[in-house]
Formats: C-alpha cells, structure tokens, sequence
C-alpha cells in the first residue's frame, strides 16, 4: 500500500487496527461506537469554527473585524461562547409544556446526528453503507419539522407559534424540489447509494473531473438543490421561521441557555448534512476536482468542498434580504418546482442522447423554461426598476 | 425474540397506549408520531430498509405534521385537557377487538406465514423501482390520479373567496 | 398647505371605519415596545388573521419626555439643546427650524456665510438620515446588517464633520437664533469636499447592491401603497408624500434660506409603495450631493452672526411665529408663542415622524406582518421626535 | 433574467471583503482602547473650570456669578456663592464658589454655560473615560474634581484657548490700565494687580 493511499484511507485503517484489539464478542459493538464517536466530534467542532468563521466572514462583508477579542484573533470565541451558553439560566415559561418543551431541542440535535450516519466522508467513510442512502437522508431530515413543531407549540408564545407555521410550510414546500432536483442526479447515477453515486462522478476527462454539476442539467439541478437546502435549514435569505426583525427568533424565541444552544447547534448540522448530501450529488463528494490532484485524501477534499459550501453560505446571508411567506410560497411552487421538474427531463435527455447533441439539448430544456418562468415571475407582479420624475 | 424486535415493538406500543390515552391532543399526535415511528424501525428489522424509509418521510415527516395542525387549527391545542375514557369507549373497543380478530385470523391464514422466518433479507431498491414502473405501472398510475384528484378536492374545500382586504378601510369624505 | 395647488380637492377630514374579523380567527400579538423592529420603545398592537393584519393600533407615549413644557420654562436660548434630541438623526435641521422660528419672531438677519452654513449642514444631515434610514429599511427586511453597515460607513464621515465644526457628532446644538454658533475650523472645507467626491461611488454602490435585487423589489414594490389623497389628507409630508407624486418640497415651496440659489431637483414618486419610498431617499441623495457641490462652490466670507442676535437673557418682543423647513423626514414646524418673557409662553413641534406614523395602520391593512415592519421602517420614524 | 440583481448584490459584498483586507477605506474600524481616533480640537462632554496660575481653588476664574446656573438647560449645576470675597488670579477681590457641582449624570454636554459664561471660567473638556462605580457620589463633580488649569485647557482646545488667553490679556491690560489710572491719586489701593496680571 502506498502512502498516498495510506493517508487516503487512515481512518478506516486506524478503525480496523482498533476493533482487531478488542474482543471478538465486543467488536461489533465497539466497531459502531469508533465510527460514531468521531462523527459526534468532529461536526460539532466544525459547528464551532463555522460560527467563529460565520461572525468573521460576516463582519469582513460589512467592514468590520467580527470578535477578535478571545484569544488571538478572537479564535477562541466560540469556547466562550459555549461557557456562556452552558452557564445562562435555563429558563422555561411557566405555561409552557415543560416536557414537550425540553425534548424538542433533543430530537432536533438527535435527529439530524442520525442523518451523518449515510454521509461518505471519504473512500470507504461512510458510518453505514446503506443502500438507499439518499432515501435515509431525506426521511431523516423530515424528521426535523417534528422537532420544530415541538418547540413553537410547547412554548406557548405567539410568535414562537408563528415561527413555527413557517417554519414547517416552509419546510414541506421545499422538501418536493428538494427531492426532485435530487432525484435527477440518482436518475443519471442509477442508485441510491450515495458511496456509489460518487464513484459516478469520480472519473476524468482530461484533468477534468465528471462531476454532475458541470452538465446543464446539473448545474440547474445543483441551484435548485442549494435553494432548496437555503430553505430548508432555514438560512438566509429563506430565514424567516426566526426571522429576527419580525418574530424576532421564531420557534426558539423562549429557549435560552444550553437549549437554546442545542438548536443553535442542531440548526448548523443540518445546513452541514445538507451541504455535504449536495456536494455528494452533484460536487463528486470526496473526488479531487482535477485528476493531478488526486493524491489529496478523500476526506480532505470533502471537508474542503464543505468549508466552501458553508462560506458560500455565509456570503448568501450577508447579502440578501429577506423574502416574504407568500413569496417564499409562490417561489417554492410556481417556480422551484416547475424548475425541477424541467430538470428531470432534462437529466432524462442527457440520459437518452450522445455526444455534443446532449449538451445542446439538455441546456436548451432548461435555459427556455428558466427564461420563461423567470421573466413570468417578474413580470407577474410587475417587478422592474423604475424611472422616476423629477420636479424642478 | 431478539432485541431487534424487541424495541421498536415496545416503542410502537408505548406510542400507540399513549396516543390512545394522553388527555393533550397535541401529546397523543406527538406519541402517534412515536408509534409512526416504531412501525419504521420494525421494518427496518425486518429488512424492509425502503419500506420504513419511506414510512418515515410520510408518516413521520408528513402526516404528522398535518395531523397536528389540524390539531392545532381546530382548536385543539388549547381545548384543553380531554378525559381518558371517551363517552362512547365501549363501541371503540369492540370496535377495535373486532378489527383485531379480523385481522388476527386474516394473518393466520395467509400463506406468507409459513415463509416468514426465511424471507428476511434485504431486496434492492432497484427491483422495487422495476417492479414499479413495469409490472405494477398500472396501480401506480392510479394511484397518481387518485392523489391529483385528492390534492385538487383538498384545495377546493381549501381555497376561500379572498376577502376584500383592501375594501375593509372605507374612507369617507 | 394649499391643497388645489397639489391636484387634489380640498377635503377636510378623513374618517376610518375598519371592519373587524370575528374575535374567534384571529391572533393578537403585541409587537414592541421591545421589539427589534420597531425603531425605538413603539408598539404596534396588531391583529393577525393567519399571518394577514386585520388591525394595527400603534402605541406611542414610552419615550415621552415632556419635551414641550420643559421647553416652556426654558429661555429661548436653553430650547436649542433639546431640539438637538427631537429627531436624534437630524438635529441640525432641528436648530435650524427652531432658530427660524425665533427669528421669525425676533426679526433677526442671518448672515449669508451663516445661511450657506446652513444649508451645508442640513443637506449633510440629509445625507446621513436618508442612508441609514435605507440601511434600516433593508435591515428590516432582514438583510443581516451589511447594508446598514455600508450606510454607517459613510454616515460615520458625516458625523466626523459634525464633531470637527460642533463638537458633537449626534446632539450638534450648532446654529443660533441669528446664525451660527463658530465658525468653520481650519481644512473643514477640504474634508467636505473630498468627501463630496467619494460620496457619489458609495451612493453607486449601494444602488448596485440593492436597487436591482429581486428579492428587495418582490419585497417593497406594491406593498404599503399610499394614495396622494389620503396622503394630504392626513399631513403627510417629506419623502413619504413626494413618493405618492405629490410635488411639495418646502425647500421649494418656501424657498427658505438660500436654497433658490441652488439648482436641484425633487424625485417624485408615483405608486407610493414602499419601494417608491425607498428610491425617492437614494435618489434625494444625490440631489443633495449637488446642491452641496454648489454651496461649497460660492460659501461667501462674512460674519457668522447677526450682531443684534442677543442669546443671554434674550426676551422677544410678544407674537407668534411658526419656522418650517424640510427636514430630511418631512415638514418640521417650531410654533411659538411669546408674551415678552424668557420663556416663550407656548412651544410646539410639529414633529414630521409622528404626523407620517398616524397613517400607518392604513397602509398595513391587508397586509403581511412582515410587510407591517418594513412600512414602519419606510415611514423612517425617530422615537424621539413622535413622542417628544 | 431573473437573479441578475442578486448576483450584482453578491459582487457588491465580494469586492467589500476582498477591498477590505487592503484599503483602510473600507474598513474603517479602529481597535479603540488599543488604538484611538486623533483627538478633534471641537470635541466636547462635560465642562470643567478653568484655574490660572497654581493653586485650583485660589486661581479659579469662576466668579459664582450664577449665570450658567440659571442658563443650563436641564438644571444640573449647583452654585453656592461665598460670603465672603478672595483675590483671584488678577488679584481682585471677588466672590468665589463656595459649592460649585455639577451633576455629570444630568449634564447633556450642551455646552450653553461655556457660551454664557462672561470671565470665560467655564470650559468643556475633552475626558470621556468617565465610568465609576458609583451612579450618584462619582457623578456628582465639586469644584475640586472640576478644577482644571489652563494650560490643561490650551492642551485639549489650542486654537479656542489661544483666543480666550488674548482676549483675557487684553481686558486684563485694560483692567490694570484703568486700575494704574484709577490708582494715581490713591496708590495704596494698587499693589499686586501688575504682577499677577503679567503673571496671567
């Protein structure tokens, strides 16, 4: 075995060595808790620099520094950040329904750690190699509005109901196209499995890599995802569930201290599950991006392509504002949706067709309808830039 | 009887005794939800993984949710506590028993019985999607159209004259 | 306010009746006085139907701090001051319309260096209301902070220029019945002019960032529309009614100061949405920048004072008078009345944020309660102006 | 097409962060207690009284005339006239503060009192670090904590104090003129006034 693929495959090694010391009635056991253990590790810690690296990149686009008062650089905000959540007062409404009121943010936090359990992280690192890995993720991930629901109705707050209703339509709307603009690339890959599907993309023309999003069809079924994944994490500019200057924090407006945290917490896991479940459709997962480069480890291509996912992100929040439900809904439906569906069949003439013609065909099925629904979108409502008159 | 079996059985029936017994509607929908969920972890155990899957993303993800806000919109949220034993739970449980009986017979009688202990193992989803669309693309159909005209009633019942929003401010002179 | 001159017929009262939905339907939640939005201690009690508004009742009063009957035992002199904290954005426009009040009254000259000074630090504080009032606007709906950041920025370089000629950068207590209190420092001139030609690449790049965005164009266009009519009817001044395509800019009506010197131009607006409300600012913006670029070009040498303007112990012959200028939010009024004495006998703002605030619950009806924070955030209101 | 503007808005924000990291322009923040913004000469807070010579009780110019009292706006200076009268910096007998505070809590740095001063007495200072520990006591200023020197003042406001100083020379110049005057047919009245008046 060559060092190249000693770094590639290190973790999987080191596991193996590790089962192989312990007792052969304990293995099977022990085997889940090295896998599991590492996951409940590491994504929190990514947790943590991304919510350093959310306040920087978010103060460097308005100017400003971000904290840079903890430690040098401010790195070590987020530790103080998790003291000071730690050590706040837990408090619960004394109408609220106490029970239901603490498990929401545990089966939120719990449900989206289940989601890691699909994710190829690496060659051959994934917790579970399960054959309908997609499928999981996303009925995981439905989970989710259940957990959501908990804490808006348990509150018993307006406004926390309020976050709630948006929360969940929001949720279910985006989870069609969502599926749908997945369902395209499981069409072109031909499985579920989502270690499968990136081995798909893991060829090269050249020095360039076969990943979906550089065909027409991916790369419109790659936005659409993203959108779609905005939304359903409840980021900007889709984060109206806690939409800070009109509910002011949705769902978890009477949540403060750890539990608060735990949402916190739970809410940038699943932006990381997402992020990773499209980098694996159609970013060709842990593949390298050029064929030069594919001495690289696998993980760390991955952990590479999700950093950026995240920064992108971040980028996204700091400039949009915010849409209305209405117009989150008629987006979702009149547009999101038609939009994926134009996408499968033109994942569906990719499929069926050869050569250069693919390319024109599938880019035409779905420039067209973009164009069309786009302009039909705008012009509905009348949107445009307006001249205005002077007086003198 | 393995521990596979063993608890997402008892999860299913703690949920279903809690959905049927809690005196908060909202709770008995989050316990239904449990037992939802019980149901795809038993056919996880069974090897079932696309059924419960998918048992997941509609029961847990979907009909849940709808069911507590129907909850939620009528009133019950906040209708308060309900009593455990409604007016009529005689007629539910021989309601209930009937229905088991029923269904206890139908299972002793089926052929799959005999095959049960040897039939668990996990079919790829592959063969289920071809089963789909080739021999079974008939009922599959049907049950699109049947969804479509569901979803078409559901926004009919749904769908209200909007009221004039704007016309609510009269301005005299 | 001659209303035939504006197009529109003379009405006299208009009467609200609003249709209430059954108690059953709807929710009724308390926006503010601690709320994000609500740009200060405000309240909005509002009544939902699903997540459409059925009622607004806007309560003010939490930042009530008597400031009329403070100023009524006050000398002339020690009003200046508290002007400066009606309308904590604007509070040389303030000064200046309380001065122009008392000098209506006392039949004070300004000077013409001090006039020019004048217009320079109101078209300044124009300036600076009108970005961080667009900055707020997008803020409201939700745009994390950065283009308010960008507008703060620039805003920041204004309130540098205060604080170099008055002292202060918020709470300027500058002008004086009878002109200015000093007198320009030394390079303020050439500060103001090298600000003046970066101004014109942020205001570039702010349009760029915002003016063309569809998720701000689905967001404000249509939403909170206004009519002219009910517009003048209710006294609505300021970039609010020229974006209903009122014509009716003070500092042309009036004509006060120097400003028929300057050659600008007013945006008129034409839907009265929120939108339209947003661009008038951007657009009042760069008219500013112009009428600037001229008043640096002929600011005279002179004095800064009146010589008879007499601060300490100043006792007005008795009248009355009322001082009026286009403050960047709309029409503030200073009404005073003197009986001879120190004091005047009555004071009263017109305070421009409280007149546009009484129309709010019309242009929320029907709406979205996220709309309902955006349409408070165009009307662009101060807390310490509507409650004085 | 739709998503245009949103693209322009990314760049927008783009070009910030990368603008950011090499023009001070843009990001104009500054580290405060590390770094400070160069003091601007106009900046006001709270007022203080200016002494003359040594000793702050002895050379305050503060009269205790009781104008910035009646004049502040919100009321928040207190003003015990003395009894009795003491030379000040000029030598010439005149009334001092007994009590003279200033409530800084109430204070709205309006800065009327400097304006309405007549002996120049009253100043604005420029100190801002002013937390304490104590709302009520550690704001309420005496004359003690007021007293600044006017060396002090000609440091925080050079250009202001270089005119007052001429000013004051003059009219002290007069004074002693019309004083040297007055004293011709009397001179036992005369005695220190010239050499504090140069001394100033």
């Amino acid at each position: 075995m060559s060092s190249i693929q000693l770094a590639d495959q290190i973790f999987v090694l080191l596991k193996h060595w590790l089962v192989g010391r312990v007792p052969v009635s304990l293995q099977p056991v022990v085997g889940i808790l090295i896998t599991v253990i590492p996951i409940i590790c590491v994504f929190p810690a990514l947790f943590a620099i991304t919510t350093i690296l959310e306040r920087k990149g978010l103060g460097r686009i308005q100017n400003r520094y971000g904290p840079n008062r903890t430690g040098p650089f401010g790195i070590l905000q987020p530790l103080a950040d998790g003291v000071k959540a730690l050590t706040k007062e837990d408090i619960v409404p004394a109408n609220a329904d106490k029970v239901v009121h603490f498990f929401a943010p545990v089966v939120l936090v719990m449900l989206v750690f289940l989601a890691y359990a699909v994710l190829p992280m690496g060659r051959n690192m994934a917790a579970v190699d399960l054959d309908c890995g997609v499928l999981f993720f996303f009925a995981i991930g439905s989970g989710t509005e259940v957990a959501v629901f908990m804490a808006g109705w348990s509150s018993r707050n307006k406004y926390a109901l309020l976050g709630a209703m948006r929360a969940i339509a929001q949720m279910i709307s985006y989870e069609i196209p969502l599926i749908l603009s997945a369902v395209a690339a499981i069409m072109i890959a031909g499985t579920l499995n989502l270690q499968q599907i990136v081995t798909q993309q893991a060829g090269y023309s050249g020095i360039f890599p076969h990943w979906y999003v550089f065909t027409p069809w991916g790369f419109a079924a790659f936005l659409l995802f993203i959108i779609s994944a905005t939304a359903e994490s409840n980021r900007s500019p889709f984060d109206l569930p806690e939409g800070e200057s009109e509910i002011i924090a949705g769902y978890y407006i009477e949540y403060s201290g750890f539990k608060f945290a735990l949402f916190f917490l739970g809410e940038y896991l699943g932006m990381f599950s997402i992020s990773a479940i499209a980098i694996t459709l159609f970013l060709g997962g842990w593949a390298a991006p050029f064929s030069f480069l594919t001495w690289v480890p696998s993980w760390l291509w991955f952990f590479a392509k999700l950093v950026t996912m995240i920064l992108c992100f971040i980028w996204v929040r700091g400039t949009l504002p915010r849409l209305r439900q209405d117009q989150l809904m008629n987006f979702a439906w009149k547009f999101m949706l038609p939009m994926a569906l134009v996408v499968l069949t033109s994942a569906a003439c990719w499929r069926y067709t050869e050569g250069w013609q693919r390319w024109a065909i599938s880019f035409l099925v779905v420039i067209i309808p973009y164009s069309w629904l786009g302009h039909g979108m705008m012009s509905n409502r009348k949107l445009e830039q307006r001249k205005y008159r002077f007086a003198e | 009887m393995n521990l596979s079996f063993l608890i997402p059985a008892i999860i299913l029936l703690v949920g279903a005794a809690a959905a049927n017994m809690l005196r908060n509607l909202v709770h008995c929908v989050l316990a239904l939800t449990l037992a939802f969920a019980g149901f795809a972890l038993l056919y996880f155990g069974l090897g079932a993984e696309f059924l419960g899957l998918v048992q997941l993303l509609v029961y847990v993800g979907a009909v849940a949710i709808l069911i507590a806000f129907t909850v939620l919109l009528t009133g019950g949220g906040t209708a308060g506590e309900q009593t455990v034993l409604s007016p009529r739970w005689l007629q539910g449980f021989l309601l209930a028993g009937a229905m088991f009986l029923l269904l206890g017979y139908g299972i002793s009688k089926s052929r799959f019985t005999a095959h049960a202990a040897t039939s668990v193992r996990s079919y790829p989803v592959s063969l289920i999607g071809d089963a789909l669309i080739t021999s079974y693309a008939l009922p599959l159909e049907m049950l699109g159209v049947l969804l479509t005209v569901a979803t078409i009633g559901g926004v009919v019942l749904a769908i209200r004259e909007p009221r004039q929003a704007s016309q609510s401010v009269k301005v005299d002179q | 306010m001659n209303t035939e001159l504006l197009g529109v017929p003379p009405d006299t009262i208009t009467r609200r009746e609003v249709i209430y939905d059954q108690e059953g339907e709807t929710l009724e939640i308390s926006m503010g006085p601690h709320h994000p939005s609500t740009h200060g201690v405000f309240r909005m009690d509002v009544r939902l139907e699903g997540e459409r508004i059925v009622r607004l009742k806007p309560v003010i009063g939490y930042l009530h701090r008597n400031h009329e009957k403070i100023a009524e035992g006050t000398t002339y002199l020690g009003s200046i001051p508290y002007t400066d904290r009606l309308d904590y954005f604007c509070s040389l426009t303030n000064n200046w319309a309380y001065c122009m009040a008392v000098e209506q009254l006392a039949g004070f000259e300004v000077p013409d260096r001090a006039q020019y000074l004048r217009v320079i630090l109101s078209e300044l504080t124009r300036l600076q209301n009108h970005a961080s009032a667009v900055g707020f606007l997008v803020q409201d709906m939700g745009a994390s902070g950065t283009p308010i950041m960008y507008a703060f920025r620039e805003r920041e370089k204004i309130l540098d220029l205060f604080e170099a000629l008055t002292g202060s950068r918020m709470m300027c207590n500058y002008m004086r019945f009878g002109g200015c209190r000093v007198d320009l420092p030394a390079g303020w001139i050439d500060q103001l002019k090298a600000l003046m030609k970066t101004l014109p690449a942020f205001l570039e790049e702010f349009e760029k960032l915002l003016v063309s965005n569809e998720i701000l164009m689905a967001r404000t266009q249509g939403v909170g529309v206004l009519s002219a009519k009910l517009a003048v009817n209710a006294g609505v001044t300021g970039p609010m009614l020229r974006a209903t395509g009122v014509n009716y800019d003070l500092r042309k009506v009036d004509g006060y100061g120097f400003y028929p010197r300057f050659e600008f131009k007013v945006p008129l607006g034409e839907h009265g949405d929120v939108y339209d409300r947003y661009m008038i600012r951007v657009l009042e913006m760069r008219e500013s920048v112009k009428i600037l670029n001229q008043a640096i070009e002929q600011l005279p040498e002179g004095p800064i004072i009146d010589p008879k303007a007499k601060l300490r112990g100043f006792r007005p012959k008795p009248g009355e008078s009322y001082g009026r200028l286009e403050a960047p939010k709309g029409e503030l009024g200073f009404y005073l009345i003197s009986d001879g004495s120190p004091n005047p006998y009555r004071y009263r703002v017109r305070p421009p944020s409280f007149v546009n605030l009484t129309i709010l619950e019309d242009m929320c009806l029907g709406a979205n309660i996220a709309d309902a924070v955006i349409i408070l955030g165009s009307v662009d209101i101060v807390l310490g102006e509507v409650d004085r | 097409m739709l998503g245009g503007g949103i693209l322009k808005g990314l760049a927008v924000t783009a070009r910030n962060v990368v603008e950011g990291f090499v023009s001070k322009e843009r990001l104009t923040t500054v580290q405060y207690p590390e770094e400070r913004v160069p003091q601007v000469e106009a900046t006001r807070d709270f007022p203080f009284l200016v002494f003359d010579g040594e000793d702050p009780m002895a050379g305050l110019r503060c009269v205790a005339c009781q104008i910035c009292e009646k004049e502040c706006p919100p009321k928040c200076i207190y003003i015990d006239k003395s009894s009795d009268k003491k030379p000040d910096a000029t030598g010439k007998p005149q009334f001092y503060p007994a009590r003279f505070d200033i409530d800084i809590s109430v204070c709205m740095s309006c800065q009327i009192c400097v304006e309405v001063c007549p002996f120049e007495a009253i100043k604005m200072d420029v100190e801002f670090e002013l937390s304490t520990n104590d709302r009520f006591d550690d704001l309420l200023y005496d004359k003690h904590k007021l007293a600044k020197s006017n060396e002090y003042y000609n440091h925080v406001h050079p250009t202001e104090a270089a005119a007052v100083d001429t000013k004051l020379a003059v009219e002290r110049a007069k004074a002693a003129a019309r004083a040297a005057a007055a004293a011709q047919p009397k001179p036992a009245a005369v005695s220190p006034a010239p050499e504090s008046g140069a001394q100033a």
